[in-house]
């Protein structure tokens, strides 16, 4: 599956596949100084979809994210200084600390908006599409959302619409198979395959292994022609894994709720950012030594972010009065 | 400009309104069900397909909490979308993005984001319509930081404040009652604009202050004409912006006239009324010389028959009878005066004798 | 399609058929005196829906309905008198005049609530079942709407609720193509069928022409069988089409939104009640007199529903203050 | 019976009701998301799994609006749900179900349909939840005729008052401030049930009638502490019941104190404390000394940031200095005092000192 993309570009997934890991795994090293006062839900083990998907999109095409947003932002090439003062409730955050984890939001890269309730950004997404169409522009919006928002109503309501009045818009459905505790299968019909959600409502999709970054940078780019040739929306199915805990910074394996095996499967054998490695590791003998250069650059770029919010100035309360109304 | 006044409904009022200034600006879009029916959302919606390119009249799903979603996502990235929902229960299915996402992204992205986006929420009444069909919710949105709230009563209001909601760059819930959409006033044919600010003063008078939220203006000046047959003035406020809310108009009115009644279109408990009297009460309790008097739509689902609807609205009766209680004016005058309006009233379910249904 | 159907049961359903199409022309003819005094949206051109599907049910089945409720209330054995009390408001009314037309609700024969916010009531039938279900009772629960539901959230959420629980549910979709004004194609995907949207949901499902009541009444009787073998929801799409304005007495065709050909063919051609009336002349010469006796007696039983509900009184504005609170 | 009491946490309190009442009415029903997770609804619904049948365990899709609408089905058809919600604001997407079915069926039914359901909803706040995750909501609710809504604050009332919700044949909102989870009481262990009508008086004092919502009583209490180191003895009462909505003990209160405020949960406008003050205002206004006092969230979207917070909710601070104010007291006194609070004070987005996120 890599074939088609180049060396210099396997390099690009990698490091910023890798670089939304340490960027994660930082903050949860940090949490428990209890000085990020916010819920964070952490991308590791889903860096690969975020990556994959936005290495295909331009810088005018726009994201909507929920909860779960550091990755999509990163990958959106959100300011990592702006998250992480953002995260740490500092005035200097991207939304000036007005949200926290779970509000980001950077216009400059059109990262356009996180909602933290589930279903709550899929027709900010549709929206845009249809303001894009109205104003003829060829912008691709960019639904993110999980599983569980499968379930909502609104997320039928918006492909519906989506669908009839012919959008531009993405669906990315992260299929990581649990709803804080609950499996998919406790939650959703057994054996139907997410897929068939879309072609009830007339929508092409495709499911990919999020495993290999390099299938969904396919699968993305060949849903991107599709939608642009045929004036429609997409929807993608990512099968993916979350290695840590639903909210914060732990690991949860101890309360059983997700099957050991499975937990195995995904850290050990699916994991896309190792995946890439080996891949990168057989394409070239340079590799590892420029892996370790990769790693101290993004290290440094970590803490540097880190220092920088953790100097910055705590908003006002004043502050808050701001912008209300526009 | 021509300055000559035209006789005009409501409902034309703002028809022109939003025709006028959809053509002028090509960021506006509406979106609504049936919106090139042939009735139009009750007349108001009505040539739209005649004066505005088709890409910008979205026809608008079943599927209400989409589309309000949709809707501000479209005004985040530049259209003025106008949105219109034929009874204001419909948009109970969207109150998650009206409450989250309307009232909060401009907050929640430091101004960086804009939400301009009117909401028109049309408020049933009569023609048995019951109880999903006819509720007056206005004080949950009036409750929200981030939305604006507006009900105009009459048709020159109606149009300039219609289009300042229009122009405004924030989410503007527009209250409308279907009953005011038949009232006729001579207005300007031209678009002015009339800002989203503070109160109006419909009626001058010396003995009450009567603040009335919409069509409840209507039932006041009704009781007002009764009430000056036995010599009792009142004043009448049209309360018309609910968010942001100022009152000063009121205050003064109630510094002249020392007596003060609210009346609401909807439920009183946690009403309108509930908060006018707050902020007087705060501010001005001593001037006045009885208890104020708030009423509204009665502490129940509103039934269908028209057997049941008796004193289920505020009506010019009952504010003529506790005004009259107020003032401890002789209650043989006030029989006699309510004697008169019984005879000169049209049908408790319908807002004009030229009203038959079926919706 | 009517073989496995008695010749009594055949007449049985053009009875219940042709009385509610009697009973909705009586309102029409009188609606313009101004005494029913709600909003009325008939069911004539329907008609089979509502009864090719009660007719398989029990009486202890539940039934939920939406504003298009006077066939459904009807064909489950509702009270006429009570029916034509309610819509003129009247204290006889099944619900003492409180609700109109659009909240017909008799609990003696289960006809549960109708609710005319679309998509409203079909949660109330989901979770009857539910509590069915755990009343371990075999009945089942039915929830009629119309195409426009289907572009609701909440139906899609029901769906996915009842599937996942096993819950004993008949969604029946009576699909008229309009909403309101509006055609299906404006509203949802042109060539998608309804029944993809019961797939997406792991739910089995049938789609039948409603101008054969007895295909209707072998399609429900199937998906019965199929719902208690299975302990599983079924959906079944009824193609049908309404003859007059979507509310009020009036034919509205001179509005030109409905397609003269397609009204033609529905009205001349797709009658279930003619097509019926048909099969019963070809079975029986003494059926063109019965008819008449038929017709005779439903006239009747109208006149005399009608007459007292005139004679019912109004209720009091005092009695609206009952029942707020249980 | 043992009546010896034992120190119980609100969590646990409203989980003893739910469980001791559920095995005995088999009709009780639980509805959630993560119904039996390992954290169990913030620990409110733990040890479910090993005291209720499972077919009685409702797990719930994220489909607020069809689960609530489904729990409404069941109610009807002879069930009692309870349905949790993590969060209000995940209520605002089943707010048809609510205020169409849930509050309507008995009246549209003529009462032979009834709906005993419970709809638990919890107010967020601290630890930078930010605006979509700690919204007072509680007014919308309590607007609506039809639906109760109560809002314990302590461990007692909750246990006490949730029997009395669950076996209420009505729809019960139950408003549960996510820091009264935390508190603790001695209560009696077995079960008994307080009726959901009135307030409750919580402190006695002459100075003063503070009427507070929920966890503002706890802000009240410190603030009375302090404002008694100065000779000034509030009297603190606790609202706890919305709807019905009975204010003899307020009236009471004012009677002998000649001073009110309310502290609100929520926003001040088109608050609690707005129907409070106006129904003080229609009967006994001339009582009062001075203009009573509204306190509540500020006029905005909940920020994040603890550095943005301050002063976004109503505090003790904030109840000191304006009874202060009101009463001209010394202001050097109420600053000597407001400096001891300070420094006794646990850090502002926490509910204790023991809470280390991360939600
Ligand atoms: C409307 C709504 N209901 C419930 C929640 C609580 N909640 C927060 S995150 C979450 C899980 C969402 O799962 P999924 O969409 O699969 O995303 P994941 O966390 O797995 O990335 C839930 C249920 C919410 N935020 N919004
Ligand atoms: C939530 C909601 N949105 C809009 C309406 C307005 N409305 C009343 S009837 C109707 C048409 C429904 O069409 P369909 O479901 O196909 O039923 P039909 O009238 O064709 O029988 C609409 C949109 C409503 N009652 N409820
Ligand atoms: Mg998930
Ligand atoms: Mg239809």
């Amino acid at each position: 599956m890599e074939k088609n993309i180049s060396m210099n570009n396997l390099k690009k997934l990698f490091f910023s596949m890798y670089r939304i890991r340490l960027v994660e795994e930082e903050i949860a090293k940090r949490y428990s100084e209890q000085e990020m006062r916010c819920p964070v839900h952490l991308s590791i083990g889903q860096e690969s979809t975020a990556v994959g998907v936005s290495y295909c999109l331009k810088k005018s095409d726009k994201v909507y994210s929920s909860h779960r947003s550091h990755a999509h932002y990163l990958a959106k090439n959100g300011n990592l200084k702006s998250m992480i003062s953002e995260i740490y409730g500092k005035s200097t955050g991207c939304i000036g600390g007005r949200g926290g984890s779970m509000h980001l939001s950077d216009l400059s890269v059109n990262f356009m908006a996180s909602i933290p309730i589930i279903g709550s950004s899929i027709p900010l997404a549709v929206g845009n599409a249809l303001s894009e169409k109205i104003k003829k522009k060829k912008n691709i919006s960019v639904s993110f959302f999980g599983d569980a928002a499968i379930e909502e109503g609104i997320l039928h309501e918006c492909m519906n619409f989506a669908s009839i009045k012919n959008l531009k818009v993405l669906f990315v459905c992260e299929n990581n198979q649990y709803s804080i505790f609950t499996h998919l299968n406790e939650r959703q019909p057994k054996k139907r395959n997410i897929e068939k959600i879309a072609s009830a409502h007339s929508i092409a999709s495709k499911t990919i292994d999020a495993s290999d970054v390099t299938q969904i940078v396919n699968g993305t780019q060949e849903a991107l022609k599709y939608i642009k040739k045929n004036s429609a929306p997409f929807f993608l199915v990512l099968d993916t894994y979350r290695w840590k805990e639903h909210c914060g910074p732990m690991n949860d394996d101890h309360l059983n709720y997700r099957d050991k095996s499975e937990n195995d499967k995904w850290i050990k054998k699916k994991c896309a950012i190792k995946s890439l490695d080996n891949i990168l590791i057989k394409k070239s003998k340079y590799w590892p030594s420029e892996k370790i250069k990769i790693e101290k650059q993004i290290k440094k770029e970590i803490i540097i972010a880190f220092n920088f919010a953790l100097k910055s100035k705590l908003p006002s309360s004043k502050d808050s009065w701001r912008h209300v109304y526009a | 400009m021509p300055k000559k006044k035209i006789l005009t409904t409501f409902a034309e009022a703002i028809n022109q309104a939003m025709i006028t200034e959809a053509k002028l600006d090509p960021t506006i879009i509406f979106i609504a069900q049936g919106l090139t029916d042939p009735t139009g959302v009750f007349g108001t919606l009505k040539n739209l397909e005649k004066n505005i390119p088709k890409n910008r009249l979205i026809e608008m799903p079943t599927s209400e909490n989409g589309a309000l979603g949709i809707a501000i996502g479209a005004a985040i990235s530049g259209m003025k979308p106008i949105v219109s929902f034929h009874r204001m229960e419909f948009a109970l299915l969207a109150l998650e993005q009206i409450i989250n996402n309307a009232a909060k992204t401009s907050f929640l992205s430091e101004g960086k984001l804009k939400v301009p986006l009117v909401i028109r929420l049309i408020i049933g009444r009569g023609w048995g319509q019951g109880a999903n069909h006819s509720q007056s919710l206005e004080t949950i949105f009036s409750h929200i930081p981030g939305l604006k709230v507006i009900a105009p009563t009459f048709p020159g209001d109606a149009k300039g404040m219609f289009l300042s909601a229009i122009r405004d760059n924030n989410p503007v819930i527009v209250i409308e009652h279907r009953w005011c959409h038949y009232l006729k006033d001579n207005i300007i044919p031209s678009n002015y604009s009339e800002p989203l600010i503070g109160a109006k003063i419909v009626k001058k008078g010396n003995h009450f202050t009567v603040l009335c939220v919409s069509y409840m203006v209507i039932e006041a000046l009704i009781a007002a004409k009764y009430l000056e047959e036995i010599g009792i003035f009142i004043e009448i406020i049209d309360l018309r912006v609910l968010r942001p809310l100022k009152l000063d108009k009121v205050f003064k009115s109630i510094n002249k006239t020392k007596h003060l009644m609210t009346v609401d279109l909807g439920w009183t408990l946690f009403g309108v009324g509930s908060e006018i009297l707050a902020q007087v009460f705060c501010r001005d309790a001593i001037h006045l010389k009885k208890p104020p008097i708030r009423i509204g739509m009665a502490d129940k689902p509103t039934p269908s028959s028209r057997g049941s609807i008796k004193s289920h609205y505020p009506s010019s009766e009952k504010i003529i009878i506790e005004i009259g209680k107020s003032l401890n004016i002789d209650l043989l005058k006030i029989k006699k005066v309510l004697k008169l309006l019984k005879k000169n009233s049209s049908p408790i379910d319908v807002p004009n004798n030229s009203f038959k249904g079926p919706f």
